[in-house]
């Protein structure tokens, strides 16, 4: 039989070797424990410190720099917020006694280790932070990353996480309404699986992780607890019974979980009817960290005080330690704080979806968090000291030596198509490259009808659903980051994406409103990494302000990197955006009316650095990336909603990667329309079809709005150029004095790459 | 006019199909697996998910809940049943219908706006319906490929209860490119795609779907005039 | 108790594209000689020892089989 | 030609909710006194007589099944 280490215990031997070092804790840091507690921590108290500490839940590294969000968020920016920063997830106010929550996770490295889990798991995660705040989740998308398309281990990892966000995802019923799929080889030994889930409530019906209410109990819900991702923890067991064999085993323990979406389904609907029956007065999901960090942050945001019965938790495993308990990653758990007389009617609700809940402890008032283990202290400590209190880091920060060089390595001086037939031969070439061809292969494995209220989802500009089916109030949302701009330079490059996200959700007609983030880099004890962060998120905090829009909470994932290579920096910037009537939605492909022109708004320069044609013509990444310009964006934005609510746009598509020729392509094949294009005589013809300046929207416009539209553009000072009109009858793309593109021909090529790769 | 929507754990598609009655101006009932009490319905929809997870096999374990007995029996009287992707796996272990659906041949879960033929208009849930119309209407599951014994195929053929079959490609590998088979009777109907997200071409590829539940407002309706 | 396994295999007629993909990828990774490859289910059950024969045979065809599809072996093995 | 069977099941360790979802399952079909239920997959191949041991451990440990959350058999059957 094991031995359980307690409080008592440790106050016989205070002395007693621990092996805080192998748990991830530094000398300073376990001195620091000892100081708190007064005494050695016991293994169950060592072992969540260890996890609540590390980067992983204690944002250690990244901490100092949220002074940026605080700095950069005006009290009007504020006002929609009714949860931010320090929640699960962020909830903005979206009218009509609406909020919405949305939130991006990254499942980065479980997804390269078993990539159908690793996947799956993650969105698993994210729909039960949406859920702990009392919303249904509505929505999901996942922003990917991946090696070279044409890698080998692309060939295992792609198609296995691709299956394992459509296999959770499309069994929970939840509609995949956008994402991305990125290609460059430095994801390689290390792809990026981000994942975000929007959901609603009703304003009144917001939840918030607080064990309030001294006497309340605490009622663990969902699946039982196993071994699952205690990997580190297990250095605990074997190190002080390592004659067990049963424990002794555990050191090679996968740290894999398996998720299993019909437990979370069950879950969410057992949820909804709990809040719906007023019977929960706090929750908090079970993520990483498990119950280690649920009954902490319960606790800290509380009254203070819980006492939790540690033995009463069930188990799928034997012979689980106390420390093992605490820091399973068990997954489809949750924890809720309940009135005791709402305790029988929670556990109805919880019998009648066949969900297993059992009650674990209650809310005290000494301020403490006490676990018992078969009626022994294995844990006594002040909350907030676990949760909240962990160490901050000043990590060096070095702008890179050799960043000046990359950004003198202009690309002007790499060759460009000048005539028509190259000029035609890059258009093919492009639309086909990995990057820029259809990911329909990818997202026809996902649902996008269930719930019956997905409004445009792939291949839109942003994903879009209906909330009231009454009013026809909706959200939209995007998510994006382009991290070869970011590399060259990290503060650009994040508003780039912030601006890009913000531009796709407004190109559907929905207005922006605020922001999330997954902030995926290599390991900040790089000083080199953690300039690329710290510009990075002074970047997008600034240009938040600008838009007048809020971050409401993110993620940061790092230690991505293979060997001592890290990722390209890779700040996965979601925009949400809110639209008072679905049916004004704008969508992408042309040729829904009968007569329309074709307008380009904003302007094209000569800015190619970190261009797609750059990567897939001469694998070359230098240079500038295109230019920022907020203001137009915001100027854009109104356009566009104003165009939208006016009825003066017919369809309309963002230009970002590829610029204004794959914009063309796209709008064209999505509406199955051909349309004749004249490019300015005045602009070399290669800048014009593929520069990826900023600040730019192709849209169609019904003949009959033409001219108040456009007045409208010159009057606010938006600049336009009419490039062509619209072709029902034609099968082809016609782009004057280049080439004319059969649109089957287009099909082909664009659509042909990733089967071809994956199938 | 009663549509009953039946809610297993793990069903998605509820919603969706009580929506669908709705559009047809019919009351949606919603009916729970663990009763065995139809409420007093004219019909039932039998709808998609991943009941109980789809884990052994799609349906196996969803057609054993008290809700399917009664179903069972209202059909065997004539009540008019439709079954809807996983709905339609329920049916077929049921053995309201004959047949199982096997995974796609492609491995992939596949999701598409998918063209129809309709190719009998004389059940309870195609009266609406030109024979021969082609209809759009989405598709989504990973274990749609139907497959019988080659003799019920031919039984099936034989007696025009193969009812929608997929033209412009097939998305699974289902043999015959079936889509959607009836009982002798025609009361009962299973098809793998999704007519209840095509009531409203805001949210799916058109409304072509809300000809099936027209339809079952004609057939409860002769059953009363009767 | 008695550890019983029960295996599900598609019917010889029945199209079963898992296995045949596993055929078709196996000389990619550069395995050669495997000429024809059947996916089917494995179960492994732990039953009380009052648990007869018939019984099994019940749950193995009525349940964890589909006699449309599959054929299934029971085997009670030593634990 | 030899004919041989692969057995893969979930690590004790790691949970199997279809196995779960059958014991669930079980008492409500009237089939009381399982216990347990893992549910893994079954290959049958059939292979060359070249084809050795050695290899066929590598098929089963790095293509049919997945180490990281499943343990494997391998056995020869007659044919
Ligand atoms: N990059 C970021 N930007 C803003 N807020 C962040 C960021 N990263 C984390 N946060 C916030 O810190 C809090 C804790 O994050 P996290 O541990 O991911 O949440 P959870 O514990 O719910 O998984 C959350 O409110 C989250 O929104
Ligand atoms: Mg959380």
């Amino acid at each position: 039989m094991t031995e359980i280490d307690t409080v008592d215990k440790a106050a016989t031997d205070p002395d007693r070797p621990q092996p805080y070092a192998e748990l991830g804790l530094k000398d300073d840091e376990y001195a620091r424990i000892r100081e708190i507690l007064g005494r050695r921590p016991t293994e169950a108290e060592l072992a969540m410190y260890s996890v609540m500490w590390s980067e992983h839940c204690s944002y250690k590294s990244s901490k100092v720099h949220w002074r940026h969000w605080k700095e950069n968020t005006t009290p009007e920016m504020q006002a929609k917020l009714l949860a931010g920063i320090g929640e699960n997830a962020g909830v903005v106010d979206i009218g009509d006694g609406w909020a919405v929550t949305f939130k991006v996770e990254s499942h980065n490295h479980p997804s390269y280790v078993e990539p159908y889990q690793g996947a799956a798991t993650g969105v698993g995660g994210i729909v039960r932070d949406i859920l702990a705040m009392g919303a249904r989740p509505l929505a999901v998308m996942d922003p990917l990353r991946f090696g070279a398309a044409d890698h080998p281990d692309t060939k295992r990892v792609l198609p296995g996480v691709v299956a394992g966000i459509g296999g959770y995802g499309n069994c929970l019923g939840l509609p995949n309404i956008g994402g991305e799929v990125v290609f460059d080889p430095s994801y390689q030994g290390n792809p990026l699986v981000n994942a975000m889930c929007i959901g609603a409530m009703r304003v009144e019906d917001l939840q918030l992780a607080k064990a309030s209410g001294v006497g309340n109990k605490v009622i663990l819900f969902g699946a039982r607890t196993g071994l699952d991702g205690i990997g580190g923890v297990s250095v605990l067991a074997s190190e002080s019974f390592s004659d067990d064999e049963d424990v002794a085993s555990r050191k090679k323990l996968p740290s894999v979980q398996v998720g299993d979406p019909f437990t979370e389904k069950v879950l969410i609907e057992c949820c909804m009817e709990l809040f719906a029956q007023r019977l929960v007065v706090g929750i908090q999901d079970l993520g990483g960290a498990g119950l280690s960090c649920a009954t902490s942050e319960l606790a800290s945001a509380g009254e203070g005080g819980m006492h939790i019965e540690l033995d009463k938790v069930p188990l799928r495993a034997k012979g689980m330690t106390p420390a093992e308990v605490l820091s399973s990653e068990s997954q489809e758990r949750m924890c809720a704080i309940v009135r005791p007389e709402d305790v029988d009617a929670f556990m109805r609700v919880c019998q009648k979806w066949d969900v297993l809940a059992t009650v674990i402890g209650e809310v005290t008032d000494t301020g403490r968090l006490v676990i018992t283990w078969h009626g022994e202290t294995v844990v006594d400590v002040p909350p907030r000291t676990v949760a909240h209190e962990g160490p901050e880091y000043h990590r060096p920060i070095a702008r890179p030596a050799d960043q000046d060089e990359l950004q003198a390595d202009d690309p002007a001086k790499l060759p460009r198509p000048s005539t028509p037939e190259e000029l035609r031969e890059t258009l093919l070439r492009l639309i086909s490259s990995p990057n820029l061809a259809s990911k329909e292969w990818v997202t026809s494995q996902y649902d996008r009808y269930v719930r019956g209220n997905t409004v445009l989802a792939q291949p839109s500009d942003s994903g879009m659903i209906r909330i009231d089916e009454e009013t026809g109030r909706g959200v939209a949302a995007s998510t994006d980051c382009n991290g070869r701009y970011v590399k060259l330079d990290p503060y650009v490059g994040t508003q780039l994406a912030l601006a890009e996200a913000y531009r796709n959700v407004a190109t559907t007609g929905a207005t922006p409103l605020a922001v999330t983030n997954c902030l995926n880099f290599g390991s900040p004890e790089d000083p080199g990494v953690m300039w690329q962060f710290e510009q990075a998120v002074k970047g997008l905090a600034e240009g938040c302000r600008e838009l007048g829009i809020p971050v409401t909470g993110g993620n940061v994932s790092f230690y991505n990197q293979t060997g001592s290579t890290a990722i390209l920096p890779t700040p996965v910037v979601g925009v949400l955006g809110v639209i008072d009537d679905v049916r004004r939605r704008i969508p992408t492909g042309i040729g829904a009316e009968p007569g329309e022109t074709l307008i380009l708004l904003g302007e094209t320069s000569d800015e190619f650095g970190g261009s797609e044609w750059a990567h897939v013509v001469h694998g070359h990444l230098g240079g500038r990336p295109p230019q920022v310009d907020l203001a137009r964006e915001k100027l854009l934005a109104e356009i566009l909603v104003a165009g939208s609510r006016d009825g003066m746009l017919s369809a309309a598509h963002d230009l970002s990667e590829g610029g204004l020729a794959q914009a063309l392509v796209e709008a064209a094949l999505i509406g199955q329309t051909g349309a004749r294009i004249i490019l300015d005589e005045d602009q070399d013809p290669f800048v014009q079809l593929f520069s990826e300046s900023a600040g730019r929207v192709l849209v169609a416009v019904p003949r009959t709005e033409e001219l108040r539209f456009t007045e409208m553009c010159t009057a606010r000072g938006l600049p336009w150029r009419r490039i062509g009109v619209v072709d029902p009858e034609s099968n082809a793309l016609e782009i004057q004095d280049v080439a004319t593109f059969p649109l089957d021909e287009l099909r082909q090529a664009w659509e042909g790459t990733l089967p071809a790769l994956f199938d | 006019m009663k549509i009953g929507v039946i809610t297993f754990p793990g069903t998605l598609d509820d919603v969706d199909a009580a929506r669908a009655a709705r559009a047809v101006e019919a009351e949606a009932v919603p009916l729970w697996h663990a009763d065995d009490d139809l409420r007093g319905v004219d019909a039932v929809v039998v709808p998609g998910g991943f009941s109980y997870g789809d884990y052994l096999r799609a349906g196996a374990i969803a057609r054993f809940a008290p809700i399917m007995q009664s179903v069972v029996d209202a059909a065997r009287r004539g009540m008019p049943v439709l079954g809807i992707c996983n709905g339609f796996q329920i049916l077929c272990e049921a053995g309201l219908l004959p047949g199982v659906m096997l995974r796609n041949v492609g491995l992939h879960f596949v999701c598409k706006d998918q063209w129809l033929r309709v190719e009998n208009t004389e059940t309870a849930w195609t009266t609406r319906f030109e024979p021969g119309a082609e209809i759009l209407i989405p598709i989504k599951n990973i274990d749609g490929r139907y497959t019988a014994s080659a003799e019920t195929v031919r039984e099936l053929e034989a007696e025009g209860r193969v009812v929608f079959r997929y033209v412009e490609g097939n998305p699974n590998g289902s043999i015959n490119d079936i889509a959607g088979i009836c009982s002798p009777d025609g009361r009962v109907v299973g098809l793998m795609p999704h007519p209840e997200h095509a009531i409203d071409a805001l949210t799916g590829p058109s409304d072509d779907g809300l000809g099936v539940f027209y339809s079952v407002l004609d057939a409860t309706r002769s059953l009363v005039t009767a | 108790m008695a550890r019983v396994v029960v295996d599900v295999i598609p019917k010889p007629e029945i199209l079963d594209p898992q296995g045949q993909a596993i055929v078709k990828a196996l000389p990619r990774l550069g395995f050669t000689g495997v000429r024809d490859v059947r996916q089917g289910k494995h179960f492994e059950l732990e039953v009380d020892d009052e648990v007869d024969d018939a019984t099994l045979e019940k749950i193995a065809e009525g349940f964890l089989s589909n006699p449309v599809i599959e054929d299934y072996v029971v085997r009670r093995v030593e634990s």
